[in-house]
């Protein structure tokens, strides 16, 4: 078993007294037996608050703009945007990327985390993971959208087709329709797997014989008999090691649908690990921006404590600086390259042509905000984490949007360059992408439990056995209550 | 018959693992173990083998990146080769990534599938719902059940293991 | 996913034209869209949406469906001929290209002409004759105009009959108009063309006695001095000029333009050495140019350049150019040509004639002959004679024959309010134009591709109109109506044509059927040029010129407005077609609109920018009008094109533009000497092609010579090359086998004078659509080859670069790695293949060519467009849906039918495929062919020390070339002599 | 704390069977449904095979191919010239039929295109996408018979389409020609056997069409 002591590599423990103190605040506090507790994390399932309905309709209603702006769309063409040669990507792709971007942080917590043996990702793992799924829907929704003739994207895929033709493989894009479609998947089955023994939980806990036999129906009979959990524990271990590497490859292999390309601004080397840092940045944002809410709504205090935070917080300071040391990379790979077109796209255009303004709101909030944590006190202060985290999410996108607009719009030839302004359609998309993320994401709410249930219990029961094991000796603080 | 033999109800997890410990000591080993959550340390007193399912999943990931590499080969230089900027038409660095992801996808799906059969799962029922209160298993209560003794004495003695355990209730089924 | 044009079924009937501007896409009902996008979607799959198949009745003899056939024919433009070659695909005109054997046109084919097809097609032409609002009959017209009718109106001697018609050169018009004299001896006619100008005849007339028009060899001039002329882009021989200009500078790089204009034009970007001068300063520099050219000529009989030029009014700039040009032309007496424009004023005409005497050019390279125009430069020419009359009431019968006078025609003359008041007045026009609503009758006028006619070249040689399809809307030409007037209304033009000619028996007319049908067949009728004069020119003419031009002096406060043809609508004529609203203006890359042109200077001065509308005076006649700022213009000088501002009847063009002719008088046509631009403060977006003209310090990337004027000598430009290591070397050509060619184009940026004719000739050739004002905005033009225009350095005097830009045909072509679905592909020779029907529309492809050559369908632009129009279409190639990307194929269609052909014939080498760009190009420009042939003029010229790849340190490694500019070596004096 | 306790077990034995047979029928529609599509657009049926196309006039080639030994180049006149065979005019019909059967009702559409001076409308039996740039020219000329694409019209009472028209069938012929060409005077025959010994085919292959460039999406695409 591992210690429940903050990663050492954390930065600001060095002489921090406050610091020293959040490291000995549980992860979980004045937890009550399995039974109440068990009640407690499924309560939000059989009541509904009164705010829920209101936002769920909203949220539907924004969701049906999106669908009416994709009609237009569809109808009229492409031309219903403001994308132009030599703009030919902006809006949708930047929604696309950002969207995929968001998606990392789910995996990337349930994955990365179990495998390290991170044990405060047991509370919020199943949250990140639904925004992971939503976000998906999202993010695939989008390249499709984006064809001319949307009604061929099966031409992407390989199938026996009678013309006798193939996909080109040499093109980035059949490798984001494989890691999509497999990212999706293999996220769908991983949440799925892991909310099996919780969806037991709520069919023996749902009121009502439909309910019970609706959960009962999910939960595939799950009985937590010991064989039961001697596989699946191997089958979910599995699955997160599966997952793991598949983050990464798949904001690398978007990052490729740039990278590919000369273009000055895109033609860069860094782009995979560059992407893959951005993106679960501003994944951790949103789940910033979901997890704070929900924690006070559903008053969740007690399994979501200061700790949870207080580690979100610093793997933002942590990618975010990442982040930041990419921007300069590239910015230093272009000066140094000599290359005349390199160098006026990143260190003229960018700075100061027609979208420089964008360019320094992303640079200020994307590298500056997350510098806010290297003081505990604000990483653990509800208010600033929940505005960095808004912050840093538009920041992302706006980072996309520059990468994808702010390259393309000068070019080679400035006999060809020319601006690009979005219309309705483009907002209007990009608004509704955000509404229908809210539609899935409140049902999630509703219907699942949203905390796992028996992955908190067997935290609880860990933390238990240490702590009286560590008591003895005297080493470690008390921990559980 | 309705449900095991034997079956005992623990309130808490430390109570069920003594439970264990003893019947274990005493050669009983045809146990099945209900908890909320998993009790690892349950496997070794039952001397339960650690699951398989791993190489079966590296199968399923190994046909997976042949499957795809093989697609993209036929597709691109077999079947139908043409010039591409330029580039020869067996591409290596460019199958690279689609392998990779046909061979996750391969794995994954051999794992989530190959639990579902391992386990015979979907199993809405078992003999044990049966047993009122038996649902609380998957709540926060803890269940041993045996089903196969020697003699009506050797399950009498389980049954008086379990209790001396701290079983809530022991069920025996009379036959 | 895509529609071909069905052979038309005979006797096809039209629906009422009704197809609007393409913006109009996007205001297009939801709903019903949809239901488009969905059937185009199922269209792509299904296999029996049959259409019947419809064989001849009687298989007519020459006609074999899917075999184009070529006609020679002659389009009159302001009443010149240039000679066309027409193809026809089963009965419909399709494409326009250059007849070699006719003068002014070599081969070439220009923008006007390329387009005047789509006129044809225009659903917006009149459709039904009028009388009043009722609908007429032919029959009716010809019994009511007959001279038994007429005479009662106009009286037997016809004193109040009238006719007004632009100027002609048609022998048969002619011989009618002397028939109709003979009718009605106190009959007059009148000729109106808003360009037409009469200083040249009457400069003529003055300094060498008669009525007379130089013609020009530029294959024998070393140095041509241009002043206010765009001899390489406008008028009626522009075509041979450019051509015959190319060869010279081909032949000898040393050959030299200069030039002095106040707006810049495709000829001035070419010159060696330009000025910017504002009208009235471009007189004081003929008159500096005869000074300091004569001087030595008087006193030791040799011709000499001096170097003090006199003329304190020019500026040091205009002094040190005529200086220095003065000096080149000396050098080069007898082997040089001195042009001057038409907008000039008759005595620096005079000035120029005068010059090329002094020069020794006359009987070299300059010759005269008398003007192929009818009484050119006549009284009958002057418009505001015939007001005065019609304003006086005199006249009860008024015959319109063609080209709008009611718009055209100077504003003080208000035409449109005298002609309305006349009381019988008959309009022979293509549109309800502005003439059309102010006419009792309205006759609808046939294209010259539906009717039978001749017409002059500007050298006299006379071609015969013939025409490729009967009259869609049953339209006339002004020969049947005249023919009416003089009573003999039954006859066709074709008999009309026929009498005419036997009548003009022993003046080269044809006569015997052989003739005729040689007429036909070449386009021209042989021997049929003017005789060549050489007058000299009297001294005292040339003295009066130059008083006048100095009594006159330059305009230092006042601002001059000229008023230049549209390189687009010409004078409005063409204001209804799309294509060329759409086709950018060679120097500015303005479309779809006209604009107040004026120097930076002028313009920091005015305190406005482009965009911004000013208002323009000319005395009590004001003009709201967008501001454009082009460096290099003449500071002083303020152009605006004619042409825009319609009100006629025409969709596509009604409210394209402003009206020029608002602040042109009668005494001012084309230049008002003192005018006043004022801001207004209010602004309106012009649609400009090209939104950046800085080359941003890469030039040597893109146009092959650095920013600062090349220091080599003309002779030894040498791009450098730059290509990197590759991984992937390019396949070299495979050389084995039937026509194994490797198609290539090599682009001479040293005689591309950037006048968009190949960009209009690809657009009819590969069905390119037209999207709108709002579409360029948007940056949406379909255009394949579009002409790059860069201007950098100082905005007095800038350096011009023109580039034709298509796509590259790169060995390595980047857009096809990053496609999806082998979309775009390469072929086994050498062509970058577009795969329309494969295309989903990633865009991605575009994203990554640096040349950003690659179009996209963004709305269905071909959906759009009304049945005629689709006629125009070329069956050859795909009609491209929406959602798709497109781009230049190097004419595939062509190449594939010459493979084919050569095929079938058994012959080893692909006979000469010309692309539909190289056709057109006036200056031979465009060079395109097989590298794999190492005698093939494009193998010569890619091993040329001057080729070079665009963008070359990509390694693409394109299939096209350019040949870098030459320019010359910078001379020592710093400032307008400066080579540029 | 309340804990509800149910009466009977929530789900019976059989619901397992059923469930697990859920899960498999769903399974087996996702593999089984694109596996059909695919299925059917290669059956005659999706491809318009054997589809009687009714003709204004009841021509039966058998009459005039195999019955009076017409060439097939003396009606579709084009075929060797230009991209379309082309149709018989209405005069070229009349040209025999004048003396015989122009009086039956048969041939009334003729008789009504003579007076009116309107086309037959011949339904299309042969079609081939609007992209698609065919040319009989050059097929006719390189030795690609009628038959080949056209089946057995000797054979046929109302010509139909009897090949796929796919494009990879197309594709079949483009990359190993050489076997399916013929002597260009066997052209129009019907039923003509390839003998192993006739290499005419390579031979027109051999002088030098290359194969690879037969496969060039332009080929067939503009």
């Amino acid at each position: 078993m591992t210690t429940i002591s903050a990663p050492r590599s954390d930065p600001g423990s060095n002489g921090s007294r406050a610091h020293a103190q959040l490291e000995r605040y549980p992860i979980m506090r004045e937890l009550p037996d399995d039974g109440t507790l068990t009640t407690q994390l499924l309560a939000p399932l059989w009541t509904s608050h009164p705010a829920w309905k209101w936002l769920f309709m909203a949220s539907g209603a924004l969701s049906l703009w999106f669908l009416f702006a994709m009609g237009v769309t569809f109808a009229r063409g492409i031309g219903a945007w403001g994308n132009n040669i030599p703009v030919a990507w902006a809006y949708a792709i930047t929604d696309f990327v950002w969207w995929i971007g968001i998606g990392h942080a789910g995996t990337f917590i349930s994955a990365f985390l179990l495998l390290l043996h991170q044990r405060w990702r047991a509370s919020i793992n199943r949250l990140a993971e639904a925004m992971t799924l939503f976000a998906l829907v999202n993010a695939s929704l989008f390249p499709i959208l984006h064809l001319g003739r949307p009604w061929f994207f099966y031409w992407l895929v390989p199938y026996p087709a009678t013309m006798g033709v193939w996909p080109n493989f040499k093109s980035s894009l059949p490798w984001d329709v494989a890691a999509i479609s497999t990212y999706f998947t293999v996220s769908l089955l991983f949440w799925y797997l892991g909310l099996v023994p919780d969806l037991a939980a709520a069919r023996d806990r749902a009121p009502g014989r439909t309910r019970r036999r609706v959960y009962g129906v999910f939960a595939l009979g799950w009985h937590g008999s010991g064989t039961e959990w001697r596989h699946y524990r191997v089958a979910y271990t599995l699955l997160a090691g599966l997952a793991t590497p598949l983050v990464v490859s798949v904001h690398s292999i978007v990052s490729l649908d740039f990278a590919i390309a000369q273009l000055p601004g895109w033609h860069s080397t860094i782009f995979p690990p560059y992407f893959v840092v951005g993106a679960i940045y501003s994944g951790f944002a949103m789940v910033l921006m979901l997890v704070l809410p929900v924690r006070h709504v559903f008053r969740l205090h007690n399994v979501i404590t200061r700790r949870h935070l207080d580690h979100i917080a610093l793997l933002l300071l942590v990618t975010g600086s990442l982040l930041a040391y990419s921007y300069l990379c590239e910015a230093f790979g272009a000066w140094y390259s000599g290359d005349l077109f390199e160098r006026y796209t990143m260190l003229t255009a960018r700075t100061r042509g027609p979208y420089a303004v964008f360019f320094w709101i992303m640079t200020a909030v994307n590298v500056l905000t997350p510098q806010l944590f290297w003081w505990t006190r604000l990483r653990t202060n509800v208010v600033v984490l929940f505005v960095v985290g808004v912050m840093i999410w538009i920041g992302m996108w706006l980072e996309r949007f520059v990468i994808i607009v702010a390259s393309l719009n000068r070019d080679f030839l400035p006999s060809s360059w020319h601006l690009y302004a979005p219309t309705w359609v483009d907002w209007s998309l990009l608004a509704g992408s955000i509404g229908l993320f809210s539609f899935l994401f409140l049902a999630f709410l509703r219907w699942v439990p949203f905390v796992p249930v028996s992955e908190v219990k067997r935290e609880q029961r860990e933390i238990a056995f240490e702590s009286a094991y560590v008591d003895r000796d005297g080493a470690m603080p008390e921990v559980t209550r | 018959m309705t449900h095991p033999r034997l079956a005992a109800e623990f309130t808490t997890a430390d109570a069920l693992q003594a439970a264990v410990d003893a019947l274990a000591r005493e050669h009983y080993r045809e146990l099945e173990t209900y908890a909320p959550f998993d009790m690892p340390e349950l496997d070794a007193k039952l001397g339960r083998r650690r699951s398989r399912l791993g190489w079966v999943v590296v199968a399923g990931g190994l046909a997976g990146l042949i499957i795809a590499y093989g697609i993209q080969w036929w597709a691109n230089v077999h079947s139908y080769p043409l010039y591409v900027g330029g580039r020869p038409a067996h591409a290596v660095p460019a199958f690279v990534p689609a392998t990779f992801e046909g061979m996750i996808l391969a794995a994954s799906l051999t794992a989530f599938f190959g639990v579902l059969i391992v386990l015979r799962l979907p199993k809405l029922w078992i003999p044990e719902d049966e047993i009122d209160g038996f649902s609380r298993a998957s709540v926060d209560r803890f269940w041993v059940t045996a089903n196969h003794f020697a003699s009506d004495l050797d399950r009498d003695r389980a049954a008086e293991l379990m209790r001396s355990a701290g079983a809530r209730r022991v069920i025996v089924a009379e036959d | 996913m895509s529609r071909r044009v069905e052979q038309p079924e005979v006797n096809l009937e039209f629906p009422p034209g009704a197809a609007d501007p393409p913006e109009w896409v996007s205001r297009r009902d939801f709903l019903t869209l949809l239901g488009a996008g969905a059937a185009m979607a199922a269209g792509a799959c299904m296999r029996r949406p049959d259409k019947p198949i419809l064989p001849y009745v009687e298989a007519p003899a020459d006609v074999v469906p899917g075999m184009p056939l070529y006609y020679a024919t002659a389009m009159p433009l302001d009443g010149y001929a240039t000679g066309v070659l027409v193809r026809s695909n089963t009965g419909r005109p399709t494409k326009i290209e250059g007849n070699p054997d006719h003068p002014a046109s070599l081969g070439a084919s220009g923008a006007l002409e390329q387009a005047s097809l789509l006129e044809l097609y225009d659903p917006h032409r009149a459709e039904a004759m009028r009388v009043g609002r009722r609908r007429a009959t032919w029959d009716a017209f010809a019994a009511a105009f007959a001279p038994a009718a007429l005479s009662r109106r106009v009286g037997a001697r016809g004193a109040g009959l009238r006719v007004l018609m632009p100027p002609t050169t048609s022998p048969l018009t002619a011989s009618l108009l002397g028939r109709l004299g003979e009718a009605y001896p106190d009959a007059r006619t009148h000729f109106f063309a808003p360009l037409a100008s009469s200083a040249r005849i009457a400069a003529a007339r003055t300094s060498l006695g008669a009525a007379l028009v130089p013609q020009y060899d530029f294959r024998a001039a070393d140095v041509v001095v241009a002043l206010d002329a765009d001899i390489l882009a406008t008028g009626p021989f522009h075509l041979r000029y450019a051509r015959e200009w190319a060869d010279r500078r081909r032949a000898s790089p040393s050959a030299q333009l200069h030039v002095a204009e106040p707006t810049p034009s495709p000829t001035g970007t070419l010159a060696a050495r330009r000025l910017g001068a504002t009208w009235s300063a471009v007189a004081a520099i003929a008159t500096a140019l005869v000074d300091a050219v004569h001087r030595d000529a008087r006193s030791t009989g040799r011709v000499s350049g001096t170097t003090d030029a006199s003329g304190g009014a020019l500026t040091p700039d205009a002094r040190a150019w005529v200086a220095a040009v003065a000096a080149d032309l000396a050098a080069h007496a007898g082997h040089s040509i001195v042009v001057c424009g038409e907008r000039q004023p008759s005595d620096v005409h005079v000035l120029t004639n005068a010059l090329n005497d002094a020069l020794g050019n006359v009987g070299t390279t300059v010759w005269y002959t008398p003007p192929a125009v009818l009484n050119d430069g006549g009284p009958d020419h002057d418009l505001s004679a015939l007001a005065t009359e019609l304003r006086t009431g005199g006249v009860d019968t008024l015959v319109i024959l063609d080209g709008n006078p009611c718009y055209g025609a100077p504003s003080d003359i208000e035409l449109s309010r005298v002609v309305g008041a006349v009381h019988n007045t008959v309009y022979l026009g293509a549109y309800d134009d502005e003439t059309a609503r102010v006419s009792t009758w309205h006759l609808p006028a046939a294209h010259y591709l539906e009717s039978w006619g001749d017409a002059r070249a500007y050298d006299g040689t006379t071609s015969v109109i013939q025409p490729l399809i009967a009259p869609l809307h049953g339209g006339r030409t002004a020969d049947e109506v005249l023919a009416v007037l003089a009573g003999q209304p039954n006859n066709s033009t074709h008999d009309l044509l026929r009498d005419a000619w036997n009548s003009a028996r022993g003046q080269g007319a044809p006569t015997t059927e052989s003739d005729w049908s040689e007429a036909l067949r070449r386009g021209v009728v042989a021997g049929s040029a003017f005789a060549r004069a050489t007058p000299a020119v009297r001294g005292d003419a040339v003295a009066q010129a130059r008083a006048t031009v100095a009594a006159r002096g330059v305009a230092r406060e006042q601002i001059e407005i000229g008023f230049v043809p549209s390189h687009a609508v010409h004078d409005g004529r063409f204001a209804d077609n799309g294509w060329l609203q759409e086709l950018p203006d060679p120097v500015t890359k303005l479309t779809w609109d006209n604009a107040a042109l004026m120097a930076p200077a002028m313009a920091s001065r005015l305190g406005v920018a482009t965009n911004d509308v000013v208002k323009l005076q000319v005395g009590d006649r004001a003009l709201d009008t967008p501001v454009l700022v082009v460096p290099g213009h003449a500071d002083g000088a303020v152009a605006l094109a004619m042409g825009y501002g319609r009100q006629g009847g025409e969709a596509v063009a009604r409210g394209v533009g402003v009206n020029a002719n608002a602040l042109r008088t009668s005494q001012a046509p084309h230049v008002a000497p003192s005018a006043a631009v004022s801001r207004t403060g209010r602004s309106h977006e012009l649609a400009l092609a090209q939104t950046h003209w800085a080359i941003e310090g890469r030039g040597s990337s893109i146009v092959g010579e650095d920013g600062e004027a090349q220091r080599s000598t003309a002779s030894s430009v040498q791009p450098r090359k730059r290509r990197p290591l590759t991984l992937y070397e390019p396949k070299p050509p495979s050389r084995d086998g039937f026509g194994a060619d490797q198609w290539a184009m090599v682009i001479d940026l040293d005689v591309c004078t950037g006048c968009s004719a190949c960009v209009v000739a690809c657009q009819a050739e590969n069905n390119i659509p037209v999207v709108g004002k709002d579409g360029v905005m948007k940056s949406r033009e379909m255009h394949w080859l579009r002409i790059d225009r860069y201007i950098d350095g100082p905005p007095d005097d800038p350096r011009f670069e023109t580039q034709p830009m298509l796509c590259q045909h790169c060995e390595k072509a980047p857009c096809e790695y990053v496609c999806p679905v082998n979309a775009t592909v390469h072929s086994e020779d050498g062509l970058n293949e577009m795969v329309y029907n494969r295309c989903v529309g990633t865009r991605f492809c575009s994203n990554n060519c640096p040349y950003k050559v690659r179009r996209f369908n963004w709305f269905d632009y071909n959906g759009e467009i009304a049945e005629t129009e689709r006629m125009a279409k070329n069956p050859e190639v795909t009609i491209r849906a929406r959602g798709v990307m497109e781009k230049c194929t190097f004419c595939v269609q062509r190449i594939r039918d010459a493979q084919m052909a050569s095929r079938l014939a058994g012959d080893p080498a692909t006979g000469p495929v010309v692309t539909a760009c190289q056709q057109s190009c006036p200056t031979q420009a465009i060079v395109f062919g097989s590298l794999t042939d190492p005698e093939s003029e494009v193998s010569r010229q890619f091993g040329d020390p001057r080729s070079f790849s665009a963008l070359d340190e990509l390694g693409t490694v394109p299939r096209v070339r350019y040949l870098a500019r030459r320019r010359e070596a910078d001379s020592s004096d710093s400032s307008g002599g400066r080579a540029r | 704390m309340h804990i509800t306790c149910e009466v009977a077990a929530l789900f019976s034995a059989r619901a397992t069977t059923i469930a697990r047979g859920v899960i498999i029928a769903g399974l087996t529609l996702i593999v089984l449904i694109p596996a059909m599509a695919m299925g059917w657009v290669r059956t005659p049926w999706a491809r318009g095979e054997h589809h009687t196309v009714v003709q204004p006039i009841a021509f039966d080639h058998r009459i005039h191919v195999t019955g009076l030994r017409i060439d097939c180049r003396y009606c579709h006149a084009d075929a060797e010239r230009t991209a379309s065979a082309g149709l018989p005019s209405t005069k070229k019909c009349v040209a025999c039929h004048s003396q015989t059967w122009m009086s039956t009702s048969v041939m009334a559409p003729i008789r009504r295109s003579l007076e009116t001076g309107r086309p037959i409308a011949w339904a299309r039996v042969t079609q081939l996408p609007d992209f698609v740039y065919f040319d009989h020219a050059i097929h006719v000329g390189r030795g690609v018979g009628c038959e080949t694409c056209h089946g057995r019209v000797d054979r046929m009472a109302t010509a139909e389409q009897v090949v796929p028209l796919t494009m990879s069938w197309c594709l079949d012929c483009h990359r190993n020609p050489g076997p399916r060409l013929r002597p260009l005077t066997e052209i129009t025959t019907m039923g003509y056997t390839h003998s192993p010994s006739d290499t005419s085919g390579v031979r027109l292959v051999g002088q030098g069409d290359r194969i690879r460039r037969l496969t060039d999406c332009t080929a067939c695409h503009r």
